[in-house]
C-alpha cells in the first residue's frame, strides 16, 4: 500500500449509531431489573452446592416400594393426555392456519385469532380451572378441557410460527399454476410442515402427561397429583420415584414415536 | 445495629405467611404487621407469601425461613423435620374452625354422618388438614374404621375422590359428581359471601371437633431471648386495620401459644395413622 | 385398464396401518377416561351464569396491579435474557445437524426432557431450600423452565433449516463457532425471535404461578382475588395481563419483520 | 390474429430504488416460441413471473385471453393462472412430496379438493404424468422423494409438471440450467414440438444463446429492464449479442481482455 | 511430480440401494483444471462432495496434500477444508446477511474468532472481497442482502467466496449454470486463470461440453458412478460424448427420433 489513506471498507450501511442506542437501551433495562428485583448473582451461584446437595440427599434412594400404586394414575395420566393432545392438536392446527401470515392473507381474521388463541393462552391456569370447575364440576371432561385449553394456546402459536417458517418458493409452484387456497394447503403447506408438526405435537404431549397443574386445579387427579402429595407428606423417595416414571413414559413416547416416523413419514 | 450483634440475633427475621383454608385474607401486602415487627426487634423484616407447606418447612429446616405460618399438621412436620417450636396464634373472638360434612340440600338420601356409607364421597387432598386428616379421623373415630382402607372404594364409601381443592370439593357436591364432601368452613362461607353458591344450596350433616387454629411457628435454634423478644413483639401488635382486614375483626389479637397447643390433634392424627412415615 | 398408484404401494399399507394405530390408540384413551359427554352438554348451560359472575371490573386495584406487573416484567425480562444466552449455546450443542458430538447431544436432549419432567413445586422447594424466599429463587425457577423451552424449540429450528448453509460454511472450513455464527444464527434469526417472544410470555405467566416461592408481583395479587372469591378484581387483573400480553406480542411481531425483511 | 398476452409499460420497483423493469410493452402471439436473452440481473426473471403475478408489476397492463390479469384476484386469478404453466429456475418441488404427486399437483386446479387428497386423479392424468417422466428419464423414480433427487433430476420433475397443466402460455425461467447437453436439447425439443402442436405459446428465459437461436421464433433480449432486441433470430447478429451482453461487467476479466468472447459455440463457428 | 489429491476406489452409497459412485480411481496434480462431465444424476455432484467430504465416502481413500481425508475429523480437517475452495450449484449463500459479508466467509477459517463476531476482517480481504466484487460486476449490490440477488448474482457471489479463501484446490459444482454466457466466460476464464496463475488444481463439473472442451487441461467424463472416459480435450471424440451421454434418457425424445443430438454448440459445427 503507497502513503494514500487507505478508506476503510464497512460491512454493512446500517447506521452502527442507532444498533449501539438500541444495545444500549436493552443493558440499560436489565441493569434496572437486577437492581429493582434485588438479585445477586453471587448468592445464586453460592447456591448451587446446595441446590446440588438438596437433591441427592433428599430425593436418593428412589423408593420403589408402592410403585403398583401408582399404575392407575399413570395409566389416567396418559389417557388424559392421549385424549387432549389428539383434540389439540387438530384444533391448534386450524388455529396456527389462520394465524400465519403464510396461509391467511386476510388480515383482520389473523388478527382475531392471534388475539384469541393470545388471550388463551395468557389467562392463568389458575383461572381456567376455577371456570372449568363452576361450570362443569370435577371429572374427566374437566381435566381434559382443562389440558386442551392449555395446550392450544401453546401449539397454535407454536404451528404458526413454524408455518411461517416454511419458504414461499415450494408454494409459488402451486401458486403459479392456479391451485386453490386449500389445494396449496394440503399439498404445499402440509408435506413441508409435517417434520415440524410431529416435533411440537410430541412437546404438547409431553406438557399433556406433566400437566399436573392444570389437572390438579380441576380435580382430574392424575400422576403429578401424586407427586405433590407424596411432596407435602415429604415422601421424596416415592416422589422421584413418580418422576422417573414420567420420565420414562416420555422418553418412550419420543421414541416409539421417532422410530414410526423414520418407518412412516 | 450494635445490640443485635452482641446478642447473637440474627440480622434480619424472613416471615412466610401461608394462605389457610380458614382464613384466605391472610395475606402480605398489610406492611403493618412488618413494620412493627422490625421495629420491635430493630432488625429487617422480610415478609413473604408462600403456597407450600413443604417448601416453607424445607426453608424452614435449611435456615432460609426464620417464621411461618402453620396449621397443626404442617408444625408437627416442621418440628420433626426443622425442630420448629410454636409462636403465637392470631385469637378471633367467636369464631371456630372445623371441617363441615356437606351433601346437596334436597338429597334426600343422605341426613346424617351414617348415610354416608356406600356414597360417593370426596377430600381434598392426602396432605391436608381440614380436608382431610381431620375428617378421616372423625369418620374413623365415629364408626371404628380401618384408618389404612377409608380411601378403598367399597369398604365404606363406595368411591373417594381428590378433589384437589376446598371450593372444588364444594362445586363437585353442587353438581353432583359425588354425594358429599368435607369442607372447611371458612371457605364456605368466603363462598357464600361472594356469591358463589347460596346458603340454602347444601346441609351440614356433621362436623369434626375443632381444629386449632393457624399458629406461628419459629425455627427452633435461634436464640431464646429473641424467640420471646419475638413473641413480646407479635403480642403488643394492636393495629385494629390490620385484624379487620386479615382476620375479619378488629379486636383480635396475636396470644402466646403454649408447646403443647397442637397435642389433641395431633394425638388424632396418630390414631389414623397418618404419622407413622414422618416419624422416622 | 391399469391402474396407476399415486403412492408406492407399500407407504400406502403403512399410513392406513398408521392411521389404525392411532384411532386405536385414541378410543383406548376414551375408553379409559370414561368420558361422559352427556354432562358435557348439559352443563354448558352453566357457562352465562359463570361468565356473567366474572363480568364485574374494580379499578381500585389497577395501580397496585401495574406496579406489580413491572415486577413481573422485570422477572420475566431478565430470565429471558439468561435463558437465551444459555439456550442457544446449547441447543447448538444438542440440533442433530450441527452437533459437535452425537453422544453430547442426545444427552442434552434426554437432559432437558428431565429437567422439564419435574415439576416445578419440585424446582420451588430445591431452589428455596437453597436460597432462600425471594426474588432470586423466582428467578432461578423461571430459568429452568425457560432454558428447557427454549432449548428445545431452538433446537428443533436449528434443525429444519436443513443442511445447505451448514455444508458452505463447512466447506471453507470455518469452525463450529463460526458456522454457528456467520451462517446458522442469520438464518434462524426469525425462528429464534418467534420463540423467545413465547418464551417471554410464558415467563410472565410462570412468574404468575411462582407464589409458592414468595415470589412478588402481578401473581401475588391475583392468586389473592381467586382465594377471597374477588371476581372483579380477579377479571380486571386478568384484562390487564391480557392487554400487557397483546402489546408485547405487537411489538415483538414487529422486531421480527423488521429482521425477517429489513436489511441484513 | 389476436394477441394471446399483451404487455403494456410493465414497470417493476423493488424496494425503493431496485428499477428491475423498466417500461416493457410487447404482444405474444399463440403459437410463438418466445426466447428471452440477457445479462444476469437485467430483469429476465422479473419479467416472467410478472406475467402470472407471481410478482406484483408495480405500473402497467397485462392482457392475456382478453383478461386484465394485474387486475384480477382470488378465484379468477386463479383461474387464468392455470391456463399458464411455469417451470422455475429452482425447480420449487414439494420436497418431502413423491415424484409422481409432484407432476400431479399441475391438474390441481382442475381436481376437485377431495379428490386431490385421496390422491384420486384421473386415470388420464395420471397415465400422461407416467408417460411424461418417462420420456425425461425419471421412471425409476417415481415413487422418490423429490428431495432425493440430483439437480437435472428435480427440473425434469417441474417441467413434467408445467406441461401436464396443459397450459396456453407456457413460461420458463432457465430451464435447462442443471441440465445435461442431452437432456437440455430434450427439453427444448419437447417444448418447442409442443408449441407447434398445440400452438402452445412459450415465453422462455435463457442463458444459451445457441440454444436461443437454434429453438426460438422470436428472440428478445433484455438490459436494464428495456427491451433492447426484439426479432426473429436470423437478426440476432453477433454484434446485436454483444451489445445485448455488454455492460460494467464485460471490462473486468481478470487479464484486462475485455469480454468480446461470447458463447463458446459461436466462437467456435 | 506428485499428485495434489489421489482418490483411491472410492464408493458411495445413498440409503441401501443407490449406488452413486461404483469405485472410482484417479490422481490430480498441482495447476490442472479438471471437468468432470456425465448425464445428469451420474453422480459427479456427489463425487465432488466426498473430495472434501461434505458427503462421507463409504469406501475409499481421498488422499490431499499428503493428508488422508477420510480419516480426519474435528480441526485436522478443518485445517485441510479451508485448502479447499467450493462453489454450489445452489450457491448456499447465507440469504439474510449482505453480499460482501458473505464474500467474506471465505476467510473465517483464518480470522480469530472474536475478530469476525466483530466483523473485523483484515484490511486486505475486504480489499479482495470487493474486488473480486467489482470483476464479476457487483459493485452496486456489496450491501444488498443475499436473498434479494438474481440467480446469477447470487452465484458470483458463491464463487467469489470461494476465490477469497485462496484455496490449493478448487471444487466447482455447475458455477455457471445460471449464468450468461458473458458472465459464463468471465468465471471460467477467471478460475483458468488463478489455476494456472497460482498452480492452483480445479475440478468442476459442467454440463457444457464446448466450455469443458474450451477450458479444460483434462476432461473426466462420469456415467452411473464410474470414470467412463479420462483425458485431454483433445481425445474427446463426438462418439466418446455420444457415449458418455447416451443412456436410456436418449431414447426418449418425443418425436422418437433419438436424441443424437449434443450440445448445440458443436451441432452447428
Ligand atoms: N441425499 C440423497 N439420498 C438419496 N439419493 C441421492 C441423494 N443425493 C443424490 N442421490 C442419488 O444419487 C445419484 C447421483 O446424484 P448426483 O447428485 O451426484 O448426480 P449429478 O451427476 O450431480 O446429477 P445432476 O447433473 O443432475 O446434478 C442420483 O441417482 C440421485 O438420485
Ligand atoms: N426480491 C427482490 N428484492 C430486491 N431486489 C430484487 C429482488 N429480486 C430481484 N431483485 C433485483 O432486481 C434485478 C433483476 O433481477 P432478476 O432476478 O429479474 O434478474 P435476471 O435477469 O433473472 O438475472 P439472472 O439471469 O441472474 O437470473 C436484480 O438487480 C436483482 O438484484
Ligand atoms: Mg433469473
Ligand atoms: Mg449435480
Amino acid at each position: 500500500m503507497n502513503s494514500k489513506i487507505v478508506p476503510k471498507i464497512p460491512l454493512d450501511q446500517r447506521d452502527s449509531k442507532r444498533t449501539f442506542v438500541i444495545v444500549a437501551a436493552i443493558f440499560a433495562v436489565l441493569i434496572f431489573s437486577v437492581y429493582y428485583l434485588e438479585i445477586s448473582f453471587i448468592e445464586m451461584l453460592m447456591g448451587i452446592p446446595s441446590f446440588v446437595m438438596f437433591f441427592f440427599e433428599k430425593f436418593l434412594p428412589p423408593n420403589t416400594e408402592n410403585l403398583q400404586q401408582y399404575i392407575p394414575a399413570v395409566i389416567d395420566t396418559l389417557g388424559y393426555a392421549v385424549i387432549s393432545t389428539y383434540i389439540s392438536t387438530i384444533i391448534a392446527f386450524v388455529f396456527g392456519i389462520l394465524i400465519s401470515e403464510n396461509t391467511n392473507k386476510f388480515k383482520t381474521l389473523r388478527v382475531i385469532t392471534r388475539g384469541f388463541v393470545s388471550v388463551l393462552r395468557n389467562i392463568p391456569f389458575i383461572i381456567w380451572g376455577a371456570l372449568l370447575v363452576y361450570i362443569f364440576g370435577i371429572g374427566g371432561i374437566v381435566g381434559v378441557l382443562a389440558l386442551i385449553l392449555v395446550t392450544i394456546g401453546f401449539l397454535s402459536k407454536s404451528y404458526a410460527e413454524s408455518i411461517d417458517e416454511i419458504s414461499g418458493d415450494k408454494l409459488e409452484a402451486l401458486r403459479a399454476n392456479g391451485s386453490s387456497y386449500f389445494q396449496i394447503l394440503f399439498h404445499g403447506v402440509i408435506p413441508q410442515f409435517v417434520p415440524a408438526w410431529i416435533n411440537w405435537t410430541l412437546f404438547a404431549f409431553e406438557i399433556n402427561v406433566r400437566a399436573s397443574a392444570v389437572l390438579g386445579l380441576v380435580g382430574a387427579g392424575g400422576i403429578g397429583v401424586l407427586i405433590d402429595t407424596n411432596i407435602n407428606l415429604f415422601k421424596y423417595g416415592e416422589a422421584i420415584t413418580i418422576i422417573a416414571v414420567i420420565v420414562m413414559i416420555i422418553l418412550l413416547t419420543e421414541l416409539v414415536t421417532n422410530s414410526i416416523r423414520k418407518r412412516f413419514v | 445495629s450494635a445490640d443485635t450483634a452482641n446478642k447473637g440475633w440474627p440480622e434480619e427475621l424472613t416471615l412466610v405467611q401461608m394462605p389457610n383454608e380458614n382464613n384466605p385474607n391472610a395475606a402480605s401486602m398489610h406492611t403493618a404487621l412488618r413494620d412493627h415487627l422490625s421495629k420491635e426487634l430493630g432488625i429487617e423484616v422480610k415478609e413473604f407469601e408462600g403456597g407450600s407447606y413443604a417448601v416453607g418447612i424445607e426453608a424452614l429446616a435449611s435456615g432460609n425461613l426464620d417464621v411461618m405460618l402453620a396449621s397443626p399438621m404442617s408444625y408437627y412436620q416442621a418440628n420433626q423435620l426443622a425442630g420448629a417450636e410454636l409462636l403465637v396464634t392470631p385469637q378471633v373472638e367467636g369464631y371456630e374452625y372445623y371441617t363441615a360434612f356437606i351433601t346437596k340440600k334436597d338429597n334426600k338420601e343422605i341426613n346424617n354422618m351414617e348415610d354416608l356409607k356406600g356414597k360417593n364421597f370426596a377430600f381434598v387432598n392426602a396432605a391436608s388438614s381440614s380436608g382431610y386428616l381431620y375428617p378421616k379421623g372423625t369418620l374413623v373415630q365415629e364408626f371404628n374404621l380401618d384408618p389404612d382402607s377409608v380411601e378403598q372404594s367399597g369398604y365404606f364409601f363406595e368411591n373417594v375422590t381428590f378433589s384437589e381443592s376446598h371450593p372444588n370439593s364444594v362445586m363437585g357436591v353442587m353438581m353432583g359428581d359425588f354425594d358429599a364432601a368435607a369442607v372447611a368452613i371458612g371457605q364456605l362461607d368466603s363462598m357464600i359471601e361472594a356469591g358463589t353458591i347460596k346458603e340454602d344450596d347444601f346441609k351440614i350433616i356433621g362436623q369434626t371437633q375443632n381444629i386449632p387454629d393457624a399458629s406461628y411457628i419459629v425455627r427452633g435454634d435461634l436464640p431464646e431471648d429473641f424467640k420471646n423478644a419475638l413473641k413480646d413483639a407479635f403480642v403488643s401488635f394492636e393495629d385494629e386495620k390490620y385484624f379487620e382486614a386479615v382476620h375479619n375483626d378488629p379486636k383480635a389479637r396475636f396470644i402466646a401459644t403454649e408447646q403443647d397447643y397442637y397435642d389433641p390433634t395431633i394425638e388424632m392424627l396418630d390414631a389414623i395413622n397418618a404419622l407413622e412415615e414422618e416419624a422416622k | 385398464m391399469e391402474h396407476i398408484r399415486v403412492t408406492s404401494k407399500g407407504s400406502v399399507g403403512k399410513s392406513i396401518l398408521l392411521v389404525l394405530i392411532l384411532g386405536a390408540v385414541f378410543f383406548a384413551a376414551v375408553k379409559l377416561i370414561n368420558l361422559d359427554m352427556q354432562k358435557f352438554y348439559e352443563r354448558l348451560e352453566n357457562v352465562p351464569v359463570v361468565l356473567s359472575r366474572m363480568m364485574a371490573v374494580d379499578f381500585s386495584i389497577v395501580p397496585d396491579a401495574l406496579l406489580n406487573i413491572v415486577t413481573s416484567l422485570a422477572l420475566a425480562l431478565l430470565t429471558l435474557v439468561v435463558a437465551v444466552f444459555l439456550a442457544m449455546f446449547l441447543s447448538f450443542l444438542a440440533a442433530s445437524n450441527i452437533a459437535p458430538n452425537r453422544y453430547l447431544a442426545i444427552f442434552i436432549k434426554g437432559f432437558f426432557a428431565i429437567i422439564r419432567s419435574v415439576p416445578s413445586l419440585v424446582w420451588g422447594l430445591m431452589v428455596i431450600a437453597s436460597l432462600g424466599f425471594g426474588n432470586v429463587s423466582g428467578f432461578v425457577a423461571i430459568l429452568i423452565s425457560a432454558v428447557g423451552y427454549l432449548t428445545k424449540t431452538f433446537t428443533a429450528s436449528i434443525e429444519e433449516t436443513g443442511s445447505e448453509i451448514i455444508e458452505a460454511m463447512k466447506a471453507t472450513g470455518a469452525s463450529w463457532f463460526k458456522i454457528i455464527y456467520h451462517g446458522l444464527i442469520p438464518l434462524c434469526i426469525t425462528a429464534f425471535v418467534a420463540w423467545i417472544t413465547v418464551c417471554f410470555e410464558t415467563n410472565v405467566s410462570e412468574s404468575i404461578g411462582l407464589g409458592i416461592i414468595g415470589v412478588g408481583g402481578i401473581g401475588l395479587l391475583l392468586t389473592q382475588a381467586i382465594n377471597t372469591y374477588n371476581y372483579a378484581q380477579t377479571t380486571t387483573i386478568v384484562i390487564m395481563i391480557c392487554l400487557l400480553m397483546v402489546v408485547l406480542e405487537l411489538v415483538m411481531t414487529k422486531m421480527k419483520n423488521k429482521i425477517k425483511f429489513g436489511n441484513s | 390474429m389476436n394477441p394471446l398476452l399483451s404487455i403494456k409499460n410493465l414497470v417493476k420497483v423493488y424496494g425503493k430504488d431496485t428499477r428491475a423493469l423498466n417500461g416493457i410493452t410487447l404482444d405474444f402471439y399463440p403459437g410463438e416460441f418466445i426466447v428471452v436473452i440477457g445479462p444476469s440481473g437485467a430483469g429476465k426473471s422479473t419479467f416472467i413471473r410478472c406475467i402470472n403475478r407471481l410478482v406484483n408489476p408495480s405500473e402497467g397492463k397485462i392482457i392475456f385471453d382478453g383478461q386484465h390479469l394485474e387486475k384480477l384476484s382470488g378465484r379468477k386469478l386463479r383461474k387464468e393462472r392455470s391456463k399458464i404453466g411455469m417451470i422455475f429456475q429452482h425447480y420449487n418441488l414439494v420436497g418431502r412430496t413423491n415424484v409422481i404427486k409432484n407432476v400431479l399437483h399441475g391438474q390441481l386446479s382442475s381436481t376437485p379438493l377431495y379428490k386431490s387428497l385421496l390422491g384420486l386423479y384421473r386415470h388420464e392424468d395420471k397415465q400422461e404424468a407416467v408417460e411424461l417422466l418417462k420420456k425425461v428419464g425419471l421412471q425409476d423414480q417415481i415413487y422418490k422423494r423429490a428431495d432425493e433427487l440430483s439437480g437435472g433430476q428435480m427440473q425434469r420433475v417441474g417441467i413434467c409438471r408445467a406441461i401436464l397443466q396443459r397450459p396456453k402460455l407456457l413460461l420458463a425461467d432457465e430451464p435447462i440450467a442443471s441440465l445435461d447437453p442431452l437432456s437440455a436439447n430434450i427439453v427444448m425439443q419437447q417444448l418447442h414440438t409442443i408449441s407447434l402442436e398445440k400452438k402452445l405459446t412459450c415465453i422462455v428465459n435463457l442463458h444459451q444463446v445457441d440454444y436461443a437461436k437454434k429453438y426460438a421464433t422470436r428472440i428478445i433480449g433484455i438490459k436494464k429492464g428495456a427491451v433492447v432486441f426484439d426479432g426473429a433470430p436470423s437478426r440476432l447478429t453477433d454484434a446485436m449479442i454483444q451489445e445485448i451482453y455488454e455492460g460494467k461487467e464485460s471490462q473486468m476479466t481478470l487479464q484486462g481482455k475485455s469480454g468480446m468472447q461470447l458463447a463458446v459455440g459461436q466462437n467456435d463457428e
